[in-house]
């Protein structure tokens, strides 16, 4: 049995130490893979905000993914082709820069989750869920008959976005920023955690009626919590757009989705660390499975039962003893 | 647009809805007598209409074939509950998921190994095929009536089963209170299986009659089970009435949304940009549906709890 | 005469052709503690829940130091000085003590919105929290989970929760519900002194702790009052003794 | 992943290998829904590539889940960690749309064995990307050629509204000269075409023209064969591939349906890959298995000429496209789109088994309409 914050700092290394090692070795491809895992761990973290410290089981995350793919894919898209993009009112020109674009997706994707949440608060468990999903759907469809930007075969970045001082297209350089991004992202949620507003959104989980009674609105800070971590995933959405050089709609897919949720169980559930132990185990997993055999969802699936019957609490539930982050 | 045309159109989504019905109700049912959320649902609908296609195919029957479809469904749902699902009744709503997921993957792909990857064949029975016309001149499938007549007498026969049967007291009990079914002496680990491999039947029934008219191929069971969640929370989870009504407005929206709303929008858009705006709307329609019910009422039309 | 710092007038709700409460008005006064009693299914959560925001009366009124509350939230009358004890605790039971004092302290501060800060490193929200431990004597506890306590530890924590509100009045739901002899002994105790701090509303089936905390008692049968008065006066009289003390005997 | 390296076959052959020379990266879909396509894409490209009797060409497949992100992974993989020299394999357009841009920048050589999607024979085309297959718009084309020379004049037309469904109807509608009777977009993955089928009923068209690939079209086929309606169809082959037909059953019989490929074309090279491909598959071979033949010829003859190390020099001996087509003539055009006779075919029964064959020319050395666009 291991202290969670021994096993975060470790794991933490761990996601490290694979690109450094395949940098030496010369296996540009391995470090693309941690970038991967780096990436859907940046928004499984977001979602874990949400999920597992406020107990708001979105299925529809995909969506805030997606918009950050897609204001990454729509702002490229008119700065490689030299075209405003026309807002009606004024147009804008599109750009290269990271930092903008993740300003932007920031803030789109927050504010959609702003707007999802107020509508979607009212409902709760299992209606939820499912609301959730509706409003991600809607995008999904959207997106697809959107032909502005490719529909369903969606757009394509020729060039990775630029970030100041660095090469983004050296795969390193590339995983740095989504490392560090990560890092910092993880060390706001573990102070978020602390923080007085962590408290409330922990209690809000567990005991409403509490949080009433003492005089805070637990609507208002479930909202709070929302619209946070689908900040996050939106950003997590533009460099996974970034990544690929590439946007489609399957980044609003409920597979998409269901894949976040399915990280953060197999982590645990309301561990800092859990959707990184998760997204590392799965895109690990897809990598090597897929390389035995065609068939490589049976044995993916075969896992993903095992863990959920013998290890409860996800992986560091099972590593740390400790069956949940809470309960 | 004829009046005949949108009767026929208003046939073809309750059709549609007596479907998802049949998906649905095994849902809801689960879900209210056992709380669970079971992603795999889709899948027993592929294992219907997979048993269904292979029996058809080597006796050439299409009565052997829909039950070896609700034979297969229910072995494969009891089998799984048994192995599985009976493990996680205590289990978090999320790890049901995540075993559910896990489920449509081992399916999924346990089906491609099993029957290869290109899509089978399944017919409409002579006796079914062609049209028939209606009064007032419409002529209509007549395995399409079939449909709807079977859809409806599965919903007959489950309502006199939930309302009329002492398993249905078991079932109604299990919904209120597992502890108090159990005082009273009712096996409650055997009553689970029952109702699952109950809903997984339904659910493989639907699979082989609507395999029969459409393609019975790998992942056909996703777009449904998607389809068939959006029904049950409508109607309000773990009412089988709710089921019911969220099917046909299911049904009828998505089928009408997509004739009516292209026309809609080439009352003032160019035909060509009409037909895709208004196919991009149809395509939200249910989404859309869903959402407005979930905004007016929280729990769905006849839900219980919240 | 003092104005009463909480009053309820007329207040009517029904659940169908269910009456929960008709006609309930009941004051609660400076220094006071006020018992509510009365059997099973008089109504006295239903009144409670119309106090404290959770139910909406049909009919009626509820008075916060002279103000009109009865469409305020349940937030806003926290705020505006009631706090209210659950009969089944509710607390949050995966954090510690310290936390769910914590959390009282954040609402009495009115500043939720910290996402920086060490809730426990706030030194407004620390000192408010174990002073309110420290009156219920659970200062020492503080860092244990909030599923580890025993059942009565958590019926104190209840009151410290409410305690850090520093609120104009106590609504405390059967406080002593599951309590042994000794721990509503305790609590008891614990109570009497709280009078002085803000005046109680008490719900309450523990007859021994109602005669010996009570000034005032109000007797709820079938969502009616049929008595109210000082103790003296409910235990002398005959309604009572019919309606419900010979019941419950 | 799936490294089904040369080697797997060549030893079923008892040949022994020096060093490859020639390193293909095959990104295709092997598993879910789409993956009969990839597996007879597959399947055909090892057969040519194993016919050859070449010890230096390695392929390395992967599967792509159908999934862009996962091709673009793929892909990245192929060039960095595997350093192929080659790329080929993909099915769908918008896992080309991903994969191919990325792929040629980087100095590639990509060989498409099937999409071809407009904005990569337009303006962005690419000296290193040759398709072997066809333009998109190219069979929906010949369809509205062939309708138009069989005399109708009154079209319903469908397709699914994503992007390739649009440029279905679009490519109709380019060589189509009469009237339309209705023009609906349904949704992608639809399975229930009741309501659109009773549109068509309503509209009094003299034929049907429709794009709906994979289990899509063969819902389509059946529910419009039981609807009573009996207006001639034309699809392109998509929906009438081999794999699929057999799913379809009676439904498709006598449905006339547009490719540049059928196993009764008649020439050696042909006839003896359907006979191969049958001998070593035990099933017959489909559009995409010639395509994948044809992709791996090329590749061959390609090699024959020039080293690939030489770029310019392979991109030159690939523009030759000397190499016997199983479809008889072919060449590039200057967009490095096929130049090619797209033949109507119909749908038959051969004992029990459903298959095509062909009754007409639909368009006679047909390119495509997007070369002016291109500037490589």
């Amino acid at each position: 049995m291991i202290r969670e914050s021994y096993l975060n700092w470790l794991i933490l290394l761990g996601l490290l130490a694979v690109p450094i090692w395949a940098l030496t070795a010369d296996e540009p491809f391995t470090i693309t893979l941690a970038t991967r895992a780096a990436i859907l761990a940046l928004a499984a973290v977001g979602l874990n905000i949400a999920l597992g410290i406020g107990g708001l089981v979105s299925f529809g995350h995909a969506m805030f993914f997606g918009i950050g793919g897609y204001v990454m894919g729509i702002l490229a898209y008119h700065a490689q082709s030299f075209t405003p993009l026309d807002l009606g009112a004024f147009s804008i020109a599109g750009t290269k820069s990271m930092p903008i674009i993740w300003l932007v997706a920031l803030i789109l994707s927050g504010l959609a989750a702003w707007i999802v949440g107020l509508l979607s608060l009212r409902t709760g468990g299992v209606y939820f869920i499912m609301i959730t999903l509706a409003f991600a759907q809607m995008f999904f469809y959207f997106s697809i008959s959107w032909s502005t930007y490719g529909g369903e075969d969606g757009l394509s970045i020729y060039v990775r976005n630029g970030f100041p001082g660095l090469n983004t297209l050296d795969p390193i350089q590339f995983f740095g920023i989504c490392f560090v991004l990560l890092c910092l992202v993880l060390f706001l949620n573990a102070r978020l955690q602390g923080s007085p507003f962590g408290l409330a959104l922990n209690a809000a989980r567990q005991v409403p009626a509490r949080v009433e009674t003492v005089g805070l609105d637990p609507m208002r800070i479930k909202l709070l919590a929302f619209v946070i971590s689908g900040a996050i995933t939106g950003l997590a959405g533009a460099l996974f757009a970034d990544l690929n050089r590439f946007v489609s709609p399957t980044m609003f897919s409920w597979q998409m989705s269901g894949e976040f949720i399915v990280l953060i169980i197999i982590g645990g559930v309301g561990r800092l660390m859990g959707p990184v132990v998760g997204a590392s185990l799965f895109v690990l997993l897809e990598h090597w499975l897929g390389g035995l055999t065609e068939f490589w969802h049976i044995y993916l699936g075969t896992i993903l039962l095992l863990i959920v019957l013998f290890a409860r609490g996800g992986l560091i539930g099972f590593l740390t003893g400790k069956e949940g982050a809470h309960v | 647009m004829s009046t005949i045309l949108i009767i026929e159109q208003v046939l073809n989504g309750v059709q549609f809805g007596v479907m998802l019905f049949l998906m649905a109700a095994g849902l809801t049912l689960i879900f209210g007598v056992m709380g669970l959320i079971n992603l795999a649902h889709g899948s027993l609908y592929m294992v219907g209409a997979f048993a269904a296609a292979a029996v058809a195919g080597a006796t050439g029957s299409f009565l052997l074939a829909l039950v070896a479809a609700l034979a297969a469904a229910a072995a494969a749902g009891a089998l799984i509950e048994m192995v599985v699902i009976r493990r996680l009744y205590q289990a978090a709503h999320l790890d049901q998921v995540l075993a559910t997921f896990a489920l449509i993957l081992i399916f999924t792909e346990g089906t491609r190994w099993f029957f290869g990857s290109f899509p089978l064949f399944l017919d409409i029975p002579d006796y079914l095929s062609g049209p028939v016309t209606l009064p007032g001149g419409i002529q209509y499938p007549l395995y399409r009536l079939a449909l709807i007549a079977i859809g409806l007498a599965v919903g007959a026969g489950l309502w006199w089963l939930i309302e009329r049967t002492r398993l249905g007291i078991q079932i109604r009990a299990g919904e209120n209170d597992r502890e108090m079914i159990a005082a009273l002496g009712v096996d409650i680990s055997r009553l689970y299986t029952l109702v699952f491999a109950l809903g997984a039947a339904l659910a493989g029934l639907a699979g082989a009659l609507v395999g029969a008219i459409q393609s019975v191929q790998v992942g056909m069971g996703e777009p449904v089970l998607i389809l068939a969640f959006v029904v049950i929370v409508i109607g309000g989870i773990g009412s089988i009435r709710g089921a019911f009504v969220g099917a046909i407005l299911v049904g009828l929206t998505d089928t009408l949304g997509g004739i009516f709303l292209p026309g809609f929008f080439g009352l003032f858009m160019a035909p060509g940009a009409a037909s895709q705006t208004g196919s991009a709307i149809a395509s939200m329609a249910i989404y859309i549906l869903m959402t407005l019910v979930l905004i007016w009422r929280p729990s769905g039309l006849f839900g219980a709890r919240a | 005469m003092f104005e009463p710092v909480l009053e309820t007038r007329n207040l009517c709700k029904s659940f169908g052709a269910l009456t929960a409460t008709d006609q309930v008005s009941i004051d609660l006064r400076p220094g006071e503690i006020h018992a509510v009693i009365g059997p099973n299914g008089a109504g006295k959560s239903t009144l409670i829940q119309q106090i404290c925001g959770g139910l909406r009366p049909d009919n009626g009124q509820v008075m916060l130091l002279g103000k009109d509350v009865t469409s305020a939230s349940t937030q806003a009358r926290a705020k505006a000085g009631l706090a209210r004890t659950f009969q089944i605790s509710a607390l949050a039971m995966e954090d510690s003590v310290l936390e769910n004092a914590l959390l009282g302290a954040l609402g009495a501060s009115g500043r939720p919105w910290r996402f920086w800060q060490r809730a426990s490193a706030a030194v407004d929200l620390r000192d408010r929290a174990e002073a309110a431990l420290d009156r219920v004597g659970l200062l020492d506890q503080g860092d244990k989970r909030c599923a580890e306590l025993s059942h009565g530890q958590r019926r104190q924590l209840e009151v410290a929760v409410a305690l850090t509100l520093a609120p104009r009045a106590f609504i405390m739901d059967e406080p002593m519900a599951g309590l042994g002899a000794a721990g509503s002994k305790q609590l008891t105790d614990l109570l009497d002194g709280l009078r002085g701090q803000a005046p109680i509303l008490l719900v309450e089936h523990d007859m021994d702790a109602v005669f010996a905390l009570a000034d005032r008692i109000t007797v709820l049968v079938s969502g009616k009052v049929i008595a109210t008065g000082p103790v003296e006066d409910i235990r002398a009289s005959g309604a009572v003794r019919e309606a419900y003390l010979g019941e419950a005997a | 992943m799936k490294k089904l390296m040369l080697a797997t076959a060549a030893l079923a052959l008892g040949v022994t290998f020096a060093s490859a020379e020639v390193k293909v990266g095959m990104i295709t879909t092997l598993s879910g829904g789409g993956a009969g396509l990839g597996i007879d894409v597959r399947d055909g490209f090892m057969l040519a590539v194993a016919q050859s009797g070449r010890d230096d060409i390695e392929v390395i497949i992967e599967d792509d889940q159908r999934k862009p992100d996962i091709a673009v992974q793929l892909a990245d993989k192929m060039i960095q960690s595997e350093r192929v020299d080659v790329m080929t394999g993909i099915i769908f357009s918008n896992l080309a749309m991903a994969v191919i841009p990325g792929a040629t920048a980087q100095g590639k050589f990509y060989l498409s064995p099937n999409a071809g999607p407009s904005a990569l024979a337009g303006q962005g085309c690419h000296q290193n990307y040759f398709n072997v297959a066809w333009q998109n718009d190219n069979l929906h084309e010949a369809a509205g050629a062939y309708a138009k020379n069989a005399g109708f004049s009154n079209s319903f037309i469908l397709a699914p509204n994503y992007p390739a469904g649009q440029d279905a109807l679009t490519g109709y509608k380019r060589t189509y000269e009469g009237e339309l009777a209705g023009e609906i977009f349904t949704q992608l993955g639809q399975t229930d075409y009741a309501a659109e089928i009773a549109q068509i009923r309503a509209s009094g068209a003299d034929s049907v023209f429709f794009f709906l690939p994979g289990g899509m079209g063969i819902s389509f086929l059946k529910q419009y064969d039981d609807s009573g309606v009996d207006i001639p169809v034309i699809g392109p082959a998509f929906s009438f591939d081999q794999g699929i037909l057999q799913a379809v059953g009676d439904a498709a019989l006598g449905v006339v349906n547009t490719s540049q490929w059928s196993k009764d074309i008649e020439n050696p090279t042909n006839a003896a890959f359907v006979e191969s491909f049958q001998a070593e598959y035990g099933r017959l071979p489909s559009l995409y298995a010639s395509q994948g033949f044809d992709t791996a010829n090329l590749l061959i003859s390609a090699m024959e000429q020039a080293d690939v190390a030489d770029a310019d020099a392979f991109r030159a001996a690939l523009r030759t496209a000397d190499f016997d087509s199983t479809r008889g003539d072919f060449s590039f055009g200057p967009n490095h789109h096929p130049v090619q006779t797209i033949y109507a075919r119909e749908v038959v029964k051969e004992g029990d088994v459903f298959t095509n064959k062909i009754i007409g020319v639909a368009l006679e050395d047909h390119g495509n309409v997007y070369t002016d666009q291109c500037q490589m």
